[in-house]
C-alpha cells in the first residue's frame, strides 16, 4: 500500500555503561538506557506511548511501562529472534505508529550476559522438541552452528581463519577508539587472533562476541514530529525483516543463491532506492566473524565466495576504508547487545557524533544477525 | 562407552517419535511425502513442496558424506565440560541433495575428518531406551 | 514453618532491601527519596517522579483486606486446600498493596475491609516470610 | 494520528477440531498450527506462497521459521504478541499495521494450543516448579505471588471477583448468566466442545468451587486446537474468494500497574481502567458507539472478566455489569447483545481468543452457527487483567 520511506525517524538514543560485573538487574540497565534516550530526544517520559519489547524473559514492555509510570501505552509488540530481530523491532514500531497506535515508541535491549544477574520475568519458552535432533550430539551452543557454516565456506571458497580474523581486528580497532567499548584498552593483532584458543574449529575465541552487561535504547517517531525535537533526525529510508525456509536446517549453507540476508538486501535496497555502493557505513550484527563475512556477500558488498578477499582489503577499516564496519566495535569488541549497539552507533554516525566518525557519512546500513531470521534498516541523515 | 555419554536425550514427541523408534530398530527413517516423494528432515506436518498431508517414514540407506564438521574445543556448555574436544558432523544423505542430519563421527580421529568423506550410519544405544544414529567412515 | 509447603521467594537486586527488613522483623517498603512515594514491588526508579534515588522506609505493617480468595482446588500436588490468599492494602498509601496469607483465621471469617497486621516467620536462614493476622481496628491515629 | 479504519480486511479464516484435557487431540501443536493456517489460506482462495507475514503469540513453540519451512514460504514480516490472551487481537492489529505500511501483503495471525501435550495453563505455575527447586526459590516478580499460593490465573481472577462482589453487590447468579448464555450458544455449534452438553443454573451452582467465589464453570477450558485468520489490504480483498470483513479499528492498551505479572492479582478498578482505554481507542478509530455493536466477542478466560469488560466497553455503567447480564440480554437470538456466539472459551474451546475472532468473521459473513440476523458490526476483545487488545469488524 503505502511506502514507509523517509516518513519515520530515530530521534533519541541512549546506552547504559557496558561492563562485565554490573550487579544490576536487566530492568535497571534497560531503564537507564531508556531514560537516556528520552532525555536525548528532548521528550518527556509521558510522551512515550509505545514500547517495542525486548525478549520478555528479561524485560518485557510492561515492566518498562510500570517502572516509568506510563499509564497509556497503545503499542507493544515483541520481536522475533534475538540478534536477527533488533532492526525488525524498529520496523514493527513504525508500523504501529503508521497504524495510529502510538506516536513515540521506545525500543530497547538489555542483557546481563556477563554477570548473569537475571531476574526472570513472566515468560517461559516452549522449546520445540526438535532440539532432540541436535543436543544429544553435542550441538548445544550457537558457536557449533557457526563453526559448521564457517567450515563449509572455507571448503567452498578457500576462505581462511585469517579472513575471519581480519573482521575481529577491524572491530577491535574501532573499539579502541570508543571509550564506551569493553575492549577499549585492548588492542588486537591478526597474530593474537590466530593464537587465540579454538572454540568450535575453525572458529576461535576471538571470532565470537563478548558477553557483557549493558543496555541500549532508541526512540522512533514520525518525520514531521522529528523535526520539532532536539536532535537532528535520522530518517529511516527502509526497514524490513526476512526469513527463508533454509533457516530451519539450523546451519547456514553459504552457497545457497537465496537466503534470509539476500532476501533482506533486495527488500531494503529496493525500498530505499539505493545500491550497496551508496552506503557509507555498515553496522552488521557480529555475533560471529564468519557470519559477517557471509552477510557482506549476501548484502551485495562483494560477490558470493569473495568475502575472504574483500575483508582483507582494508575496505572495512576506519578512517580510510571504502565502507567502515561496526565503527563502535560491534558485538565482538564493544560488547554484545545483540546488535542494538549497531543502531545506536548508526544514528551517531549520521549525527556526526561518533568517536570513529566517518567523514561525510550520509547513509548507514544496519543488518541483524545472519543465519537466523533477520532484519535490517537503511538510515540517512 | 557411547560417544558423548550423558548428554540430554531427545524427548518423546508425537511429531518425532517414528524417527527414534526406527533408530531403536537400527533403521534410519526419514519422513517422506507420499505424493511427490520429497524427503524432509526435520519432520514437518506437511510437504513444503506440494503441500500434501500424506506422509510415510521411509527407510533410507544411511549412506552419505560429510557436508561440514566442527570440533568443539572449548566447553561452551556445562554438559560437555569433560567431553571436549569432540566432533559434530553434518551429513548429507545420498537420497536427496540438501537432506542433512546432525550427528557425530565415531571411530575416527578428529584430525582425519574432511568435507566429502563418505560415511554410513551406525546406531548407538544410550541410556533410557534411546538409540542415536551416528556415523562411521565408509569403506 | 511457612504457611504453604511451596517454594519460597528468591531475593533479586531490587527486592533485597525488603527481605533484609523481614529478617529484622520489620516491614520495609521501597520509598522514593525525592518525592516520598512508596512503591511495591520495588522498582529501579520511581514510577511517580522517575527519580533514581531509591530508599527503604519502615511502615506500620497495618492495613486492610482489599480482596481475598479461598483456594479450594490444589494446583501443586500436596497443597493443603482450602487455603487463603489475601491482598492487603497498607494504611500508608492508597493502592499500596501486598499479596499474602492470613494466618490463624478461619476462612469463613475473612472479609474485605478487615483490619490486619503483619507478622513474620523465620523459615530459612536466608529468608523470613511475612504473613498477616487479623487485628483490632487502628484507632490510635498513628501511622 | 493516522487511522487505519477500513484499510485492511480479514479475508480468510481457518480452524481445526477442538479437544480438551479429557478428550485430547492426537496431533501436535505444530501440526494443528499448519492445519489451521492451510485452512485459512484455502478459505481465502490464496496459495501458500502468497503468505509473506506471520504474527503469533508468545508461549507458542511454532516459530515462523518452522511454519515457513513446513509451508515452503519466504517471509518478510513476523512478530509476536506478549501477555497470553491479551494478545490475540494485537496479532491481527499488527498484521493490519504491516499491510497498511506496505511491509507485507497477506499476513497470517494464528494460535495453536495443545494443552494436553504441552502445557495446561491452569497449572502453568507448575512449569516453573523444576526451575524453582533448581534455584531453591521463586525468582523475580512472580516471587511476590507464588510463595503465597497464587499460582493459577483462576486464583487471580477470584481476587478480582471478590472485590467486584464487595464493591458492587455482584453475585454468582450474575456470573452464571454469562456461563449459561455461552453454553446455549455452544449447543448450536457442532464444533464446540460442549455442543451436546446443555447446562442448567443448578449445574453451574453445583459445579465445584475452584477458588472462592469462582466455580468450575466460571473458568475457561484447557483445550487443544488452532485457529488462523488472514489479513490483507482492502483493494486486494476485493479480488479474493470471500466477502471481505473490514477492520474498522485495531488497538492495544497497556497496563501501568507495576504488579503486572500474569498471575498476580488484579483489582477490578485496574482491570477496567485498561479496558476502558482500549474501548476509547477502538471507538475513536472506528467512529462507532457501544450501541452500534451487534455481536460481542469478549475474551472469557473467566466470567468475571467478561463482566468487567461489559462495563468498560460502555455497554453498561461501571458496577452495573451484574444486572446487565440479566433477562437474556447476552443470548442469541433475541438478546440485545449476543455474546460469544460460538460458545466462547467457556464452552467452544480455549484458543486464546482467536476462535472468538473467527466467530466474529463468520457472523459478518452470515455463516455463524448461531447467526445474529443482519449482524453488521462485531467487537472482538482480547483478554483483560493483562495488557490487552481489541478490534472492531464490519461487513
Amino acid at each position: 500500500m503505502e511506502s514507509i520511506k523517509d516518513r519515520y525517524a530515530i530521534v533519541g538514543i541512549g546506552q547504559s555503561p557496558v561492563t562485565l560485573r554490573s550487579g544490576r538487574s536487566e530492568l535497571s540497565l534497560a531503564l537507564e538506557a531508556v531514560t537516556a534516550a528520552i532525555e536525548d530526544a528532548g521528550l518527556h517520559t509521558k510522551d512515550i506511548d509505545g514500547i517495542m519489547g525486548d525478549h520478555p524473559i528479561r524485560v518485557d514492555a510492561m515492566a518498562i511501562a510500570g517502572a516509568l509510570g506510563l499509564r497509556r501505552v497503545g503499542f507493544f509488540i515483541e520481536p522475533e529472534f534475538a540478534g536477527g530481530g533488533v532492526p525488525g523491532g524498529i520496523m514493527h514500531a513504525l508500523a504501529g505508529i503508521a497504524a495510529g497506535r502510538a506516536e513515540h515508541v521506545v525500543c530497547y535491549k538489555s542483557l546481563n550476559g556477563a554477570s548473569k544477574v537475571t531476574v526472570p520475568g513472566m515468560a517461559f519458552d516452549l522449546a520445540p522438541h526438535e532440539n532432540g535432533f541436535t543436543r544429544p550430539f553435542g550441538l548445544l551452543d550457537p558457536a557449533a552452528y557457526a563453526g559448521l557454516a564457517a567450515r563449509r565456506h572455507m571448503h567452498e571458497y578457500g576462505t581462511t581463519s585469517r579472513h575471519f580474523g581480519a573482521i575481529a581486528v577491524t572491530c577491535r580497532r574501532h573499539a579502541n577508539r570508543n571509550s564506551h567499548a569493553i575492549m577499549h584498552d585492548r588492542p588486537l593483532t591478526l597474530e593474537d587472533h590466530q593464537q587465540s584458543e579454538l572454540l568450535a574449529d575453525p572458529l576461535r575465541i576471538l571470532d565470537r562476541c563478548v558477553d557483557v552487561d549493558g543496555a541500549a535504547a532508541c526512540i522512533v517517531t514520525t518525520a514531521e514530529r522529528a523535526r520539532d525535537l532536539r536532535q537532528r533526525p535520522v530518517y529511516i529510508m527502509a526497514a524490513g525483516q526476512a526469513l527463508s525456509p533454509c533457516l530451519a536446517r539450523g546451519t547456514k549453507d553459504p552457497t545457497l543463491p537465496e537466503n534470509e540476508t539476500s532476501l533482506l538486501s533486495r527488500q531494503l535496497f529496493s525500498m530505499a532506492g539505493l545500491t550497496p555502493s551508496d552506503i557509507d557505513v555498515l553496522q552488521i550484527c557480529d555475533d560471529f566473524t564468519c557470519y559477517v563475512l557471509m552477510a557482506l556477500e549476501d548484502l551485495g558488498f562483494c560477490r558470493k565466495g569473495e568475502g575472504g578477499g574483500f575483508v582483507e582489503g582494508g575496505h572495512l577499516d576506519w578512517p580510510d576504508g571504502k565502507i567502515p564496519l561496526n565503527t563502535s566495535g560491534g558485538n565482538l569488541s564493544e560488547g554484545n547487545l545483540e546488535g542494538f549497539n549497531h543502531i545506536v552507533e548508526g544514528v551517531r554516525q549520521l549525527r556526526g557524533a561518533a568517536q570513529a566518525q566517518v567523514g561525510g557519512a550520509e547513509t548507514v546500513l544496519v543488518c541483524g544477525a545472519t543465519g537466523t531470521a533477520t532484519s535490517g534498516l537503511i538510515l540517512r541523515r | 562407552m557411547a560417544y558423548l555419554e550423558g548428554l540430554p536425550p531427545p524427548e518423546p514427541h508425537s511429531d518425532y517419535n517414528p524417527f527414534w523408534e526406527g533408530c531403536r530398530r537400527h533403521e534410519l527413517l526419514i519422513q517422506r511425502c507420499r505424493d511427490c516423494g520429497w524427503y524432509r528432515h526435520y519432520p514437518r506436518p506437511l510437504c513444503p513442496k506440494c503441500h500434501s498431508w500424506k506422509e510415510q517414514w521411509a527407510r533410507v540407506s544411511g549412506k552419505g558424506s560429510v557436508w561440514s564438521w566442527t570440533v568443539i574445543a572449548y566447553p561452551l556448555h556445562p554438559a560437555v565440560a569433560d567431553k571436549v574436544p569432540y566432533n559434530i558432523v553434518e551429513v548429507e544423505l545420498i537420497e536427496q541433495a540438501g537432506l542433512r542430519l546432525i550427528s557425530n563421527l565415531i571411530d575416527c580421529r578428529n584430525e582425519d575428518i574432511f568435507i566429502g568423506m563418505p560415511v554410513e550410519v551406525t546406531f548407538e544405544a544410550m541410556s533410557e531406551g534411546i538409540t542415536l544414529p551416528r556415523f562411521r567412515r565408509a569403506v | 514453618m511457612p504457611y504453604l509447603p511451596i517454594p519460597l521467594p528468591l531475593p533479586y537486586p531490587e527486592s533485597e532491601g525488603f527481605w533484609e527488613g523481614c529478617r529484622r522483623h520489620e516491614l520495609t517498603i521501597q520509598a522514593c527519596e525525592d518525592c516520598g512515594a512508596y512503591c511495591h514491588p520495588p522498582s529501579p526508579l520511581c514510577p511517580a517522579c522517575r527519580s533514581w534515588k531509591r530508599g527503604w522506609s519502615r511502615v506500620s505493617g497495618r492495613g486492610t483486606v482489599a480482596g481475598f480468595t479461598i483456594v479450594t482446588r490444589a494446583i501443586f500436588p500436596g497443597m493443603p486446600v482450602p487455603y487463603n490468599i489475601v491482598r492487603v492494602e497498607l494504611q500508608e498509601q492508597q493502592g499500596l498493596c501486598l499479596l499474602g496469607n492470613l494466618i490463624d483465621c478461619p476462612p469463613e471469617t475473612i472479609e474485605i475491609g478487615m483490619p490486619v497486621t503483619v507478622v513474620f516467620e523465620d523459615v530459612e536462614p536466608y529468608i523470613t516470610m511475612y504473613y498477616f493476622r487479623r487485628t483490632e481496628p487502628d484507632n490510635s491515629g498513628e501511622t | 494520528m493516522p487511522n487505519i479504519k477500513d484499510k485492511t480486511c480479514i479475508v480468510g479464516i481457518g480452524w481445526t477440531k477442538f479437544g480438551s484435557m479429557k478428550r485430547p487431540l492426537p496431533e501436535s501443536q505444530y501440526t494443528l498450527a499448519c492445519r489451521a493456517i492451510m485452512a485459512a489460506i484455502d478459505d481465502a482462495g490464496l496459495r501458500p506462497r502468497d503468505i509473506d507475514g506471520i504474527m503469533r503469540f508468545s508461549f507458542d513453540s511454532n516459530d515462523p521459521i518452522r511454519i515457513a519451512d513446513s509451508l515452503g514460504l519466504n517471509l518478510r514480516f513476523f512478530g509476536k504478541t506478549m501477555y497470553g490472551g491479551g494478545g490475540g487481537c494485537a496479532c491481527v492489529a499488527q498484521a493490519a499495521a504491516a499491510v497498511n505500511a506496505g511491509l507485507a501483503t497477506h499476513v497470517v495471525a494464528f494460535r495453536a494450543l495443545s494443552q494436553s501435550q504441552e502445557v495446561a495453563f491452569g497449572h502453568f505455575a507448575s512449569l516453573f516448579a523444576e526451575k524453582f527447586s533448581e534455584r531453591k526459590g521463586v525468582p523475580g516478580p512472580i516471587g511476590w505471588a507464588i510463595p503465597f499460593g497464587l499460582m493459577s490465573p483462576a486464583q487471580g481472577a477470584a481476587l478480582t471477583a471478590s472485590r467486584h462482589f464487595h464493591l458492587y453487590g455482584t453475585t454468582s447468579d450474575h456470573l452464571a448468566n454469562i456461563a449459561l448464555a455461552e453454553r446455549r450458544h455452544a449447543n448450536r455449534n457442532p464444533d464446540a466442545f460442549f455442543y451436546d452438553r446443555p447446562m442448567t443454573r443448578d449445574d453451574y451452582m453445583n459445579s465445584p468451587m475452584i477458588s472462592t467465589p469462582l466455580h468450575l464453570y466460571d473458568c475457561c477450558q484447557e483445550s487443544d486446537g488452532a485457529c488462523a485468520v488472514i489479513v490483507t489490504s482492502t483493494e486486494r480483498a476485493k479480488d479474493l474468494k470471500q466477502q471481505p470483513v473490514y477492520i474498522m479499528a485495531a488497538a492495544q492498551a497497556g497496563m501501568w500497574y507495576p504488579n503486572h505479572a500474569l498471575i498476580l492479582d488484579k483489582i477490578p478498578e485496574i482491570v477496567q481502567d485498561e479496558t476502558w482505554q482500549l474501548a476509547e481507542a477502538l471507538y475513536g478509530m472506528s467512529g462507532i458507539t457501544p450501541s452500534d455493536v451487534d455481536v460481542a466477542e469478549i475474551y472469557d478466560h473467566f466470567t468475571i472478566h467478561v463482566l468487567c469488560a461489559l462495563e468498560s466497553f460502555g455497554f453498561c455503567k461501571r458496577g452495573e455489569g451484574g444486572p446487565f447480564t440479566e433477562g437474556g440480554r447476552l443470548e442469541w437470538p433475541d438478546g440485545d447483545l449476543p455474546l460469544n456466539t460460538s460458545g466462547g472459551h467457556l464452552s467452544e474451546a480455549y484458543i486464546h481468543g482467536l476462535n472468538l475472532i473467527v466467530d466474529g468473521v463468520r457472523q459478518l459473513r452470515g455463516t455463524a452457527p448461531a447467526q445474529v440476523r443482519d449482524a453488521e458490526i462485531v467487537l472482538c476483545a482480547s483478554g483483560n487483567a493483562v495488557p490487552t487488545s481489541g478490534i472492531i469488524l464490519r461487513r
